[in-house]
């Protein structure tokens, strides 16, 4: 039975990778009410950045984050400035305006093929990398070192973020914000910029999930797509806009992935995982951390 | 030079104008009231002030400077603090976090300390809430918390939204004694109200706002007399 | 002419327009073009029921356009039954299934509501995809079904022409813009649209919000599930990825929202602007710059929702009403 | 009644508006003497590193063929290329096919690398009688269909698996090695299953043990719990039909749960993808793929066509690319024969194709001949094992044994 | 007989009791009160009654039948109409939609509906204004289209809550003025208010209750007179003026 265990481990380490390629949507649901749909396509660029960084440097890829961190801030930071903004202010009326969907799947696709044209669609990876195949042994079981660190890093960057929100001016900024944007508006508290922030730190914890990535993974234009909607999955289970819930409803989900397949078809697994989310839908439907989508 | 002053402002609301030619000032010190019913235009007055909205013609200055361009945030920088209708609290988070968010401009973010002691001082029974949700307190501590959030923003003029709307009759009598005490220790304070008659009573002038226009204005005491504010207003 | 006889006589012209359009465009490229743009429009107009009046977003209608396209493809590929009673059991089927995804979903607000239908529209996909025969029907999993392109005939729903499928879609648009019309007006829409703002309000005014919900769920999926038979007979092959796809649930919404949504006349605006856009740019730019077309349309989307959040619908009614004024005081 | 029926004037006049672009949209440009090839791939979406490869290899092709002097029975007429991309979606597929057709006026079509794709797809040309080549789509229902404008050049499913268990028994006789279990993991496609169906068949045959059949969706973003399967079903084989992403995790992630194989054949596609070889790197020595064609085949022009084409475009040729690069040939012969645009005579010269020499027969196998239902019947496959031989890792023929690269010796089983 | 009683009504929300043990009556075509301090407990008494919870205990009666879990629009159908605290206009559409919405809980046809719609907006003066967007009404007038929307659903009961919050003491007067023309039409009327000239001038009873417990019942007169009341509610200042 150790190999249940050994799945579980499995499970539960790439499943707070899932949840750490979440942690922006739901942080970015929390403070913006809206969806971002071109969450997967953040991933996807810091990928990319992840990936160029590493192969033109030949650094370690960890180190990378020193670089991918501030740009993909900026990336997200200036991406809702220029596009998202507008459709804030045109619906300024609106808690929760439906139209930022179709913009954030908007820049899904121009990100998404924009790549597949500069980049062409090739898959790569960065083949010398120090963590690559890593396996770390333990009583017979085989843990992958990458994930190991991706499951650091997710534990890491969620605690970062919580204790940026409940312990710092801006983080107390922005959950005021979130909770209320008129009455932020009243304490000077500007709320486009906090959106803007809110936007770079989501898209800045896409990066730091592309990083802990991109040594075990392919980089190519539609990577996103392939932890979209299993964010979507994730932050719900999670409760949306709750950040420990993103990285447990990864792990969650991780599990399901892993165990699941050992007593059915992985095909099966994948369906169960729907299954199970429609079912917690139904039955608890904020999410485990069920404070209706606060922090 | 009046403190603040309002001339000539014009303010809509989508596509309805709610607010005409509306002049006002208030002086450095003084405790005003501007009374009205609802839809009179009072939020939307404050809202302007506050920069929430913006008039479409006249002008508003504040200790001199122009602010009826700028941003919300700009104008609480300057010392406006508006205390919004309903309270409007951060629900979620606790009381501390409410009061330290209030202190959040330039004017105030150094002294958040200092100023909290200040807030606990006057109302002591935040001190005793101070780790409990927002949202978890009764209306009138609520309140309380509302008025202790906009004096984390030192202000050097308060305004507050009907700081009665909803409250029972014994409650509304602490709110109104702690905005004379607010006043007393030199905040110029800019109130509106429904409850005429407790508001003129602490206030200096006060103006009455009707269908978005100034109708009466004049000292406290003298519109308590007026004959047209006691039939509308006093229900006498 | 007085302003409701000048829309009578647009009326007349836009459905000579529609129904001659065949004669004039031999060409069945565009003929194909035009009927994917109605099967657009009239999959937007019956989403529109739900999505529109009734105040949520759903993003799984694919899974009930993918039941009626099974349904029917089955029976006639393997039973030889009818697909025009394939369509209507199709619709049926995709009612009920409607019916119990709605229950638990309509409790759920705004976003919650909008990732419950996609969980329930990919599950439905990865189910088809796991699926080879459920009990005697062959579903053929991720295989998909083709339908031979034998018996041609009304009776099989299956032609050689373009002109009949036009006319098939084009009449099914028209009904379904009927039925919307209709709803728009009883008492059913008037309750629809008072439970989709404020449902609380709405419930202490007598209406069942939730059964109201259900009963949209129920006509919109049911509407969705014939046009997934009707598109099975028009392309003879249907696979899971194809008919119950993410991307066919998506641009259903993105055409409702950036036509106007909950108005009548908004989905067609949405196809009329949507589907050219994709098409065509897919033939000018698809080959030469690849992505390139996407990229466009994802433009398109992101300048119409920043420009004109409430969808096309607003001004082109405002300009309409502005050019009927002017013909009005003219003729008098 | 107001409303609505403004609403319905305000469609009116946009549907007006587009009606008349539309209309001056279909007017026929007047036409030289060209043969119009239109080409139904995927250039985006997740298949668009196949469909750019394809497109690549039948330009080269098409400007050796123009620079030869085209097509001399027309009177020199030039190919000329349209291609669309089909996203990997049938119904676009379908629609486009139905534009080259009606309004492109095009003579012949080629795609789509998709089988979900190319089904709907063949089926229009049928019904125009558009003669169809496909390069690659292996389904065998492609030619299965009765249809009579259909050709393709690849093999079809039920070969390759067929060549991969005959592979699989010379080996075991060559190397005198007793492989006994199996295990089948495969993409949860059209593609995957069609392979699995059939190798359940073959290993019944060969008297092997299946330990573990076993869907996988392409999608996935994790296949350590698809890697712990097989490494607990423990079998000799497996074999792998795979997308390229999946290829290469699939691959990466076997090694780092050190799973001991004693062979892993591949299906081509994604682990022919040249992005697999740079991402899968060390990972994939001794991996067994199944192939068309490889780039140490021993044909005349070979290696100058895959020199050629890597200059150009950075990457090797593979085996299906070469089967678009060859289609074009096969294109342009039949062209030369039929010396005509009419498609009945194009398809009839298709029909009666026995192309065994030319710039474009680069492939493993002698000739191209169709039979009745459009199948190549001379289509063959080769396998090749990847390993290092002093150069990098490459992709080595290693079977049938008269194709194998001179003074290479496979190594089997895996070590 | 009583149109509505209450019996030892319970309605606790996880730990917190906001409605404990209250029991009352209204007889049919009376005005009934019921005030108390904010967070009291009134208008979770209002949902429980208008179907929105189910109590968590203790029996709810309308026209005699035990109508604890029924739902809202059964109720409505039944004759029990509501306004709420905050008002609740379905704000995209006109006034005539939002009174249609609720002339069509009785009646299936259009014209109906639309005739009974424009009959109550008549009623409330508000028919000049039928073709204004909700959203842009003023508070006054959408507290009265509240009422109208409840009216249109021809109520024998209706449940006010807080209708002239916000409203200027003349507008007070008017809408007390609507509240009795009501009254004379035959409904009966059970009202939330924290205005106490208001109430004070119609209830023929007034409930006062606190922490959800009812602390005083009685005549206008002999609740401000009520010592518990002043001390929990009315403060010591208080007089009725």
């Amino acid at each position: 039975m150790v190999f249940i265990l050994e799945d579980t481990i499995n499970g539960i380490l790439m499943g707070s990778i899932y949840g750490l390629t979440a942690l922006g949507l739901t942080l970015i649901f929390g403070v913006l009410k809206v969806i971002n749909f071109a969450h997967g396509s953040l991933l996807m660029v810091g990928m990319y950045v992840a990936y160029w960084a590493v192969t033109l440097s030949g650094a370690h890829p960890y180190l990378t984050l020193i670089l991918v961190i501030p740009v993909m801030y900026l990336f997200g930071y200036y991406l809702q400035d220029i596009v998202i903004k507008p459709i804030f202010k045109a619906e300024s009326e609106v808690r929760e305006p439906i139209t930022v969907i179709i913009v954030t799947t908007g820049v899904w696709y121009v990100l998404d093929n924009l790549t597949l044209l500069i980049f062409g669609p090739h898959y790569r990876t960065i083949q010398e990398n120090p963590l690559r195949g890593k396996m770390l042994e333990l009583g017979g079981m085989l843990i992958s070192v990458p994930k190991l660190w991706g499951f650091s890093a997710a534990v890491l960057t969620a605690a970062a973020v919580y204790l940026f929100l409940q312990k710092t001016s801006m983080g107390r900024a922005i959950r005021a914000t979130s909770l209320d944007r008129e009455a932020a508006s009243l304490m000077g508290i500007k709320q486009f910029k906090i959106y803007n922030i809110a936007f770079g730190i989501g898209t800045a914890t896409a990066g730091i999930a592309a990083v802990t990535l991109v040594p075990f993974y392919n980089v190519f234009p539609t990577v996103g797509v392939l932890f979209d909607i299993k964010g979507f999955i994730i932050v719900v289970l999670g409760g949306l806009g709750s950040i420990g819930g993103a990285i447990l409803g990864g792990m969650i989900i991780g599990v399901i992935e892993s165990v699941g397949p050992q007593f059915m078809a992985a095909t099966w697994a994948e369906g169960i995982v729907y299954g199970l989310f429609l079912l917690f839908l139904f039955v608890k439907p904020s999410g485990l951390f069920g404070v209706r989508y606060d922090w | 030079m009046a403190f603040l002053e309002i001339s000539n402002i014009d303010v809509s609301y989508g596509d309805v104008q709610v607010i005409f030619d509306l002049s006002l000032k208030v002086y450095e010190g003084e405790v005003v009231s501007i009374i009205g019913g609802n839809g009179a235009g009072k939020s939307t007055l404050l809202k302007t002030i506050s920069g929430l909205l913006h008039p479409q013609q006249g002008s508003i200055s504040f200790e001199g400077k122009p602010i009826h361009v700028s941003p919300p945030e700009e104008i609480v920088n300057l010392g406006i603090v508006q205390i919004p209708e309903g309270r409007k609290l951060f629900t979620l988070m606790s009381v501390r976090d409410n009061l330290i968010v209030g202190g959040y401009n330039n004017r105030a973010n150094r002294h958040i300390a200092q100023l909290m002691e200040e807030v606990y001082g006057l109302l002591p029974r935040l001190r005793e809430r101070e780790s409990q949700l927002a949202m978890t307190l009764s209306g009138g501590e609520q309140q309380m918390v509302a008025i202790g959030r906009g004096l984390m923003a030192k202000p050097k003029l308060l305004m507050l939204d009907e700081p009665s709307l909803g409250l029972a009759p014994i409650l509304i009598r602490d709110i109104f004694e702690t905005v004379r005490k607010i006043a007393d220790q030199g905040t110029t304070v800019l109130l509106v109200e429904q409850d005429v008659k407790h508001s003129l009573s602490l206030s200096d002038r006060g103006y009455v706002l009707e269908n978005g226009r100034i109708e009466i204005e004049g000292l406290a005491e003298a519109l308590l007399e007026n004959s047209h504010v006691k039939t509308a207003y006093l229900g006498a | 002419m007085t302003r409701e006889n000048l829309q009578k006589a647009f009326l007349t012209l836009v459905l000579i327009i529609v129904f001659g359009l065949p004669l004039i465009l031999r060409s069945p490229t565009y003929l194909h073009i035009l009927v994917l743009l109605y099967l657009y429009a009239y999959l937007t107009t019956s989403w529109n029921l739900v999505g529109g009046f009734a105040g949520v977003l759903p993003l799984g209608h694919a899974a009930f356009f993918g039941i009626g396209a099974y349904t029917s493809t089955v029976l006639y590929v393997q039973y030889g039954v009818s697909p025009w009673f394939g369509m209507v059991l199709g619709g049926v089927l995709a009612s009920i299934t409607g019916v119990m995804i709605g229950l638990p979903t309509f409790k759920m607000r705004g976003a919650y509501f909008a990732l419950a239908t996609i969980a329930f529209g990919e599950g439905m996909r990865v189910m088809v995809e796991n699926i080879d025969h459920l009990g005697p029907f062959n579903i053929n999993g991720p295989r998909g079904l083709q339908i031979p392109p034998l018996n041609v005939g009304l009776a099989n729903l299956m032609f050689t022409n373009k002109e009949p499928y036009y006319y098939i879609i084009l009449v099914m648009l028209i009904a379904v813009l009927a039925v919307t019309y209709f709803i728009s007006r009883s008492r059913l829409g008037y309750y629809l649209n008072a439970g989709g703002e404020e449902p609380e309000a709405a419930m202490s005014l007598g209406v069942n919000v939730a059964r109201c919900k259900l009963i949209a769920m129920a006509m919109s999926s049911f509407l969705t599930a014939l046009a997934g038979s009707f598109y099975a007979q028009f392309s003879l092959f249907i696979h899971p990825k194809s008919v119950i796809s993410l991307d066919l649930s998506f641009e259903i919404a993105f055409i409702a929202l950036i036509g106007g949504r909950g108005s009548i006349v908004g989905p067609v605006l949405g196809a009329l602007l949507l589907r050219p856009v994709s098409d065509f740019s897919r033939i000018y730019f698809g080959a030469t710059l690849p992505g390139l077309h996407l990229i466009i349309f994802g433009m398109v989307l992101i300048l119409v929702m920043i420009y004109l959040p409430r969808g096309l619908q607003q001004p082109l009614t405002k300009a309409y009403n502005g050019l009927l004024n002017r013909l009005d005081r003219r003729s008098r | 009644m107001k409303k609505p029926i403004k609403e319905i004037g305000v469609c009116s006049a946009v549907l007006w508006v587009l009606t008349m672009a539309l209309g001056a949209g279909s007017v026929c440009l007047a036409q030289d003497k060209v043969v119009k090839v239109g080409n139904i791939i995927p250039l985006s979406g997740p298949s668009a590193s196949v469909g750019q490869q394809g497109k690549n290899a039948r330009e080269m092709a098409v400007e050796e063929i123009n620079a030869a002097g085209g097509i001399k029975s027309l009177g020199g007429a030039k190919l000329v290329m349209l291609y669309t991309d089909s996203e990997s979606k049938p119904e676009k597929g379908v629609a486009e096919a139905e534009r080259f057709i009606n309004t492109e006026k095009v003579h012949v079509l080629t795609g789509c690398w998709n089988s979900a794709v190319t089904y709907p797809t063949t089926a229009v040309a049928e019904r125009y009688g558009i003669p169809f080549i496909v390069p690659v789509s292996v389904a065998d229902k492609i030619t299965e269909q009765g249809f009579k404008t259909v050709f393709r050049i690849a093999a079809k499913d039920s070969w390759w698996t067929r060549d991969q268990f005959a592979f699989l028994r010379d080996m075991e006789k060559e190397f005198n090695a007793k492989l006994e279990k199996i295990a089948f993991v495969y993409e949860n496609g059209d593609w995957g299953k069609g392979f699995a169906e059939q190798w359940k068949e073959l290993a019944k045959k060969g008297d092997y043990k299946v330990v573990l059949d076993e869907p996988y969706p392409s999608t996935a973003t994790d296949l350590s719990p698809i890697v712990q399967k097989i490494k607990r079903a423990n079998p000799d084989v497996l074999l792998l039909v795979s997308n390229a992403a999946d290829a290469i995790l699939l691959t990466n992630t076997l090694a780092d749960y050190r799973v001991k194989l004693k062979a892993i054949i591949g299906s081509g596609g994604g682990h022919a993808d040249p992005s697999f070889l740079q991402a899968a790197g060390k990972n994939a020595q001794y991996l067994f793929d199944i192939v068309e064609w490889e780039t140490d085949v021993n044909k005349p022009g070979a290696k100058e066509a895959n020199e050629k084409f890597k200059s150009r475009y950075g990457y090797n040729l593979a085996g299906e690319s070469v089967d678009a690069y060859l289609a074009m040939y096969v294109l342009a012969d039949a062209m030369e024969r039929a010396a005509s645009l009419d498609p009945v005579k194009i398809r009839e010269a298709l029909a009666t194709t026995n192309l065994g020499s030319g710039r474009g027969m680069i492939v493993g196998y002698d000739a191209v001949e169709f039979d009745k239902t459009g199948q190549n019947k001379h289509a063959s496959l080769v396998m090749v094992q990847i390993n290092d031989i002093g150069k990098g890792m490459e992709r080595i023929t290693v079977w049938p044994k008269n194709a194998r690269r001179a003074g290479y010796q496979p190594v089997f089983p895996m070590p | 007989m009583a149109i509505l009683e209450l019996r030892n009504l319970i309605k606790a929300f996880g730990g917190l009791r906001a409605v404990d043990g209250l029991s009352l009556a209204i007889e049919e075509g009376q005005i009934l009160g019921l005030i108390g301090p904010n967070g009291a407990g009134k208008s979770t008494a209002f949902n429980c009654i208008a179907g929105v919870y189910p109590p968590s205990s203790g029996e709810v009666y309308f026209c005699g039948e035990k109508t604890n879990n029924q739902k809202p629009w059964d109720l409505c159908r039944k004759g029990l109409a509501r306004t709420f605290q905050i008002v609740k206009p379905f704000a995209s559409k006109s006034l005539l939609y939002n009174v249609m919405v609720g002339s069509f809980s009785r009646t299936k046809k259009r014209s109906k509906a639309e005739e009974k719609a424009l009959a109550v907006l008549k009623s409330l003066h508000l028919d000049v204004k039928k073709d204004m967007n909700s959203g842009n009404l003023t508070i006054a007038d959408r507290k009265k289209l509240e009422i109208g929307r409840a009216l249109a659903t021809e109520p024998r009961l209706l449940l006010l809550d807080e209708v002239m919050a916000g409203l200027r003491p003349t507008e007070v007067d008017e809408m007390v003025a609507v509240i009795r023309n009501l009254r004379d039409s035959g409904i009966t009327i059970f009202l939330i208010e924290h205005i106490m000239r208001a109430i004070m001038a119609l209830s023929d009873r007034i409930v006062v209750i606190h922490y959800g417990k009812k602390i005083c019942e009685g005549t206008p007169k002999e609740v401000a007179d009520d010592e518990r009341v002043i001390k929990a509610y009315l403060g010591e200042d208080y007089g009725v003026s």
